[in-house]
């Protein structure tokens, strides 16, 4: 919330869950955070809170979503994005620093405005972003270029993939690309006291591919 | 009212906890014999725990006033004045029985249970804190215990998205049968929209809220007060498992409903539940309460009246309400669904009446609940006196590179990334500084000002000295705020000791709450808040004792604020503070000593605490003047350790000048007090203001861009080096 | 009545948890463990008298929300069932 | 041979995962849902061909690492015993 006003100097709507319908929106957001204790598994249970309903249509409208951490977990429970995310290989929440490579990808707001040569530092913090498909799964959205994002490297200590994701995925289009899931948390790297600026960076350029 | 067979005998008071004496005053007070329920709120009630039996005369002794105290000890938390209008709120809080049974739901609850003392006073928690002690590193049961703690403290606060940004841990094999788990929170409100816990208005209504009340944690704080035996391991129900979701809505439902006017007091139901809520709100209103315990939301069918008073389900609160409030109220919990119900109200009687099933569960005066619980003047006697360690008795000629490397591996100076990256130290995107810096900093949300937190304790020099360990906790925690630039406002503590009433542990707690008190009056930082957690032994055999302090300051411009890292090459690096004239270093218990294998008693290194509050404000001044770059205070491992762990967080390297004269590892590693290790890219202004205000400074060396720390001319180590034994102390030792 | 619903992995889905558990054991002196895989046990109450019913109806919470068949399989118990 | 461990809470233990569960049932349509309880299902690979001793060897397993006979029960199945 705090982030998105930061850059667009516009106080986004905050929707509670149990509402079954949503304004005409820009860009909806789902945020990180444990949605009902994460209980059963990570987003089972948010994603089929009464407002997915109303997501899921204005995604299929061609609206566009970002889910970010326990965000990106509830689109994998929902479908809108392909995968899932099970526990870090580690078995442990990791709160730290990653470096994220953007990919090359089918045309996306997301990813349109990225460099693809130059990796953003932006940290995660999760219990569950071990991102998993089958291999074939896996060829498939590779293919299409529905990576977002891969693991690139780590701050001091601890491998590149933090998470044991497969193929270091790190964030996820949906085949349309108007759909994105990302375990790092750019709105946790806005200001160079705080983790740095790469997560305005990104959020800027993502707001400006989406709001004409 | 009661059937014959409710009717206790002295013997069911003993299984209890309850002496003779308090027996007889217990039948004194009522004039009759107490039935079951009632005779387990005068055992909770008059639980260490709950009454601070042991400890109360001497906590009296320690300071509680400032002009920035809002709120000093009594209430669920204290409160300080932090500007703008603001106070934070904060306390600390022991869990160490229930984490040894059951560490991950101990460590969690332990959690929720301090995030309930602040939010009830009407602050939103920003931040959480602990200080563990686990037993030796090869202990059989320690890694499980850590690895149990440590994702029990993160699942409850990364999951109601708490940041948790700062602690300690220190291994012993003193807590290889008794755990610490001592979690605090500190939150933040408008100093004039504070709520107490004093019952007020005859006739109001008095409501439960949050999570049904089951069987879990019957006698936590019974359990709590009593000493640990193999026996204790069986005394299963006693563990309360936490839900941080519910915790989550019910903080957001309380904050919600705080924000109308219509809260006439509240409390959280933590140790001895609705026992002690009620109790205390009507002892600190001086009235009476009247409960319908059937109405109490239950999980569990056919509760007691003793098992509805007693259990210690977590995420509950009791409140009184303004009477035409209540539907506003209950509109507020309903859509989170929360149980809110009306199970009583308050009277003019000063006695407890519970109803159940018709009748009379209980009827007892409240002035004897809580004015005539037991203090006791337990006896103690001299503190020990220890032999000082001569730094030539123990040190040799290993250069300080090697010395250092294997030092970087002790368990208690190794890096602590494994822990605190399973905490979500982030989140609500206000912490500036998280964990790994010497305080925390989390900034007020929409403006510059900055909270500054730590917790500090050194076990090994309270076992050695008690009235210096007491005061020297109190100063660590002022050195670390003041090494980022804040200034201390006041400190919570938690005094976790052996059983009281052994003599000599009596000693230690009432020597280090002495020295705390200097400490906390030389340094201006009245204890507003804590927690005493006695009885912390096994098998006769005492922890160390640790008396943590929870410290916290402010910084009116986070920009202003400074790290522990190198920040350029170039800059010239200085020791601020006196430290040992002879140049000899103090040797005695410090990790130098420990890690030579010798685990001799000596004395701990002297306090100064006139020198610790000049070098800590002139360290702090020029930090806020800008003539500081980067500032660490020095403590467990000494200079050299202070000096590598700038540079192994910054990449940089350094070039430090070692002594001609003196003992090289005692100046090396010696554990001297009211130092600090600063770099400048001016050297000239800061040398003249040390001059100016009598400060000792002595110039070291300058950052280098080799990655590599020199020791004078021919003794050289990498940084990667370093690192690799730093870093991977705690992951080995966990990966077994 | 009540009904079991066993959730497991499905083959092929690394699991980490069987993974450390299965290496603990061995390092506690179980040498003689291979494999570990760790599945949920979810236990239902359930307002229903007739098993065909329940059996049906709780093949649709498991579809809908109880397990994810991208990475698990799921097996349903009815202890009352004849 | 394999060992199925089942791993349950106690009773009066809350468990705070089945109470969501259940809520979030019933905010789908499954008004029939009542009380919902999650334990854990572990299954063993165990070189270990004596039902009997096998069984004996899971329980110290059980004991040592795999529940916490403070808030949780364990039950064993040796799928292969007869
Ligand atoms: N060591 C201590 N120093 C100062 N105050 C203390 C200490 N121990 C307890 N207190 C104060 O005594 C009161 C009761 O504490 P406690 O029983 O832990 O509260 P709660 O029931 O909220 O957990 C609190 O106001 C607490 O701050
Ligand atoms: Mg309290």
């Amino acid at each position: 919330m705090v982030a998105i006003e930061q850059l667009t100097s516009r106080r986004p709507a905050l929707v509670w869950h149990k509402e079954a319908s949503l304004d005409a929106a820009d860009l909806v957001i789902i945020p990180g955070g444990f949605s009902f204790g994460d209980y059963l598994r990570c987003g089972a249970l948010a994603g089929r809170s009464p407002i997915m309903n109303a997501v899921l249509d204005h995604a299929a409208r061609g609206g566009a979503v970002m889910g970010i951490c326990n965000g990106f977990q509830i689109l994998t429970e929902t479908g809108m994005v392909p995968g899932v995310l099970i526990r870090n290989a580690g078995l442990k929440f990791s709160c730290r620093n990653i470096g994220l490579r953007p990919c090359e990808t089918l045309a996306s707001p997301f990813t349109i405005g990225l460099d693809l040569g130059e990796d953003l530092t932006i940290p995660i913090a999760h219990n569950e972003g071990n991102y998993f498909a089958d291999a074939d799964e896996l060829d498939r959205i590779e293919g299409n270029g529905q990576v977002a994002f891969r693991y690139a490297a780590s701050d001091a200590a601890g491998p590149v993939n933090p998470n044991g994701a497969s193929r270091d995925i790190a964030g996820v289009l949906s085949n349309n690309g108007r759909v994105l899931g990302m375990m790092p948390h750019p709105e946790r790297a806005m200001s160079k006291l705080h983790g740095g600026t790469d997560g305005a960076k990104f959020l800027l350029k993502s707001l400006e591919a989406l709001v004409s | 009212m009661t059937s014959a067979s409710d009717v206790m005998t002295f013997e069911n008071a003993v299984t209890m906890g309850l002496s003779r004496d308090e027996w007889d005053l217990i039948n004194q007070r009522l004039g009759r014999t107490p039935n079951l329920c009632e005779l387990g709120i005068f055992s909770a009630m008059w639980s260490e725990h709950c009454s601070y039996k042991s400890s109360k005369k001497w906590l009296k002794t320690l300071p509680i006033d400032g002009p920035q105290v809002i709120e000093g000890p009594g209430e669920n938390a204290g409160a300080v004045d932090i500007g703008d209008g603001l106070a934070a709120i904060f306390k600390i809080e022991s869990h160490n029985h229930p984490s040894f049974i059951e560490p991950y739901q101990g460590a969690a609850t332990g959690v929720g249970g301090i995030l309930r003392d602040v939010f009830t006073m009407g602050a939103r928690p920003v931040a959480l804190l602990n200080a563990l002690r686990f037993g030796a590193a090869e202990h059989e049961k320690t890694r499980h215990l850590v690895g149990g703690v440590v994702s029990g403290i993160g699942g409850y606060g990364n999951c109601i998205g708490i940041p948790t940004v700062g602690g300690e841990i220190n291994f012993d094999k003193s807590y290889n049968g008794n755990i610490l788990v001592n979690a605090m929170a500190v939150g933040l409100a408008n100093s004039d929209r504070i709520f107490r816990s004093a019952a007020t208005g005859p006739g109001n209504p008095v409501i439960y809220v949050g999570a049904k009340t089951g069987r879990d944690g019957i006698h936590g704080a019974t359990m709590a007060s009593a000493e640990f035996s193999d026996e204790t391991e069986s005394k299963r129900p006693t563990v309360q498992v936490g839900d941080p979701f519910t915790g989550k809505l019910l903080m957001e439902a309380c904050l919600e409903l705080m924000a109308s006017d219509t809260v006439l007091s509240i409390q959280d139901m933590g140790a001895a539940g609705l026992t002690s809520s009620s109790v205390e709100m009507a002892s600190k209103g001086g009235l009476g309460m009247e409960i319908d315990l059937d109405l109490v939301p239950a999980r569990e069918e056919n509760m007691s009246a003793y098992e509805l008073m007693l259990s210690e389900s977590q995420e509950r609160m009791l409140m009184v309400l303004k009477p035409d409030a209540t539907e506003t109220a209950r509109a507020i919990f309903n859509k989170l669904d929360l149980d809110f119900m009306p199970i009583g109200r308050v009277t003019e009687t000063g006695r407890l009446i519970l109803l159940k099933d018709g009748g009379t569960a209980c009827d007892i005066p409240i002035g004897p609940l809580v004015d005539d619980a037991p203090e006791y003047d337990r006896p103690h006697c001299d503190a020990p006196i220890r032999k000082q360690l001569a730094s030539s008795d123990i040190t040799n000629d290993a250069p300080i590179s090697h010395m250092l490397k294997t030092m970087l591996g002790h368990v208690d100076l190794a890096s602590r990334r494994w822990i605190y990256e399973q905490y979500d130290s982030q989140v609500m995107a206000d912490t500036i500084a998280g964990p790994g810096g010497d305080a925390a900093l989390v900034r007020v949300h929409g403006s510059k000002r900055g909270l500054a937190m730590s917790t500090d304790c050194t076990p090994r020099y309270v076992e050695a000295d008690p009235k210096i360990g007491g005061a020297q906790a109190v100063a660590e925690g002022y050195r670390n705020l003041s090494a980022i630039g804040a200034t201390p406002l006041a400190v919570t503590n938690n005094l976790n000791f052996g059983n009281p009433e052994k003599p000599e542990i009596m000693t230690q707690l009432v020597e280090s709450v002495l020295g705390m008190g200097d400490a906390a009056r030389q340094l201006d930082t009245p204890v507003v808040s804590g927690n005493v957690s006695l009885y912390n032994e096994t098998g006769g055999k005492a922890i160390q004792p640790c008396p943590v302090i929870g410290m916290v300051g402010v910084i009116e411009n986070v920009d202003d604020a400074v790290g522990n890292c190198f920040v350029a090459a170039e800059q010239d690096i200085f020791v601020i503070g006196q430290g040992d004239k002879t140049n000899d270093g103090w040797l005695g218990v410090s990790i130098y000593q420990q890690h030579h294998g010798d685990d001799g008693i000596y004395a701990p290194p002297p306090l100064d605490l006139v020198a610790e509050q000049k070098t800590g404000s002139f360290v702090r001044q020029q930090i806020l003047g800008g003539s500081i770059s980067a500032a660490h205070d020095i403590a467990d491992g000494g200079l050299v350790v202070a000096i590598a762990e700038m540079a192994m967080r910054s990449g940089f390297g350094a070039d430090i000048a070692v002594p001609t004269t003196g003992n090289l590892h005692g100046w090396a590693f010696g554990e001297d007090q009211a130092r600090f290790v600063v770099t400048t890219a001016d050297s000239q202004e800061l040398i003249a203001a040390a001059k100016e205000a009598g400060i000792e400074i002595t110039k070291l060396g300058m950052v280098s861009d080799q990655g590599e720390l020199k020791f004078g001319d021919s003794d050289t180590i990498s940084i990667t080096d370093l690192n690799a034994v730093f870093e991977g102390c705690i992951p080995a030792l966990m990966a077994g | 009545m009540q009904a079991i619903v066993n959730i497991s992995l499905k083959e092929g889905v690394l699991d980490p948890q069987g993974r450390a558990i299965s290496h603990s054991l061995n390092d506690l002196g179980f040498n003689e463990v291979g494999d570990v895989r760790v599945g949920k046990q979810i236990l239902l109450e359930i307002d229903e008298t007739d098993p065909a019913r329940l059996r049906q109806r709780v093949a649709r919470m498991c579809e809908t929300l109880l397990s994810n068949t991208v990475i698990e399989d799921y097996s349903i118990e009815i202890p009352d069932e004849q």
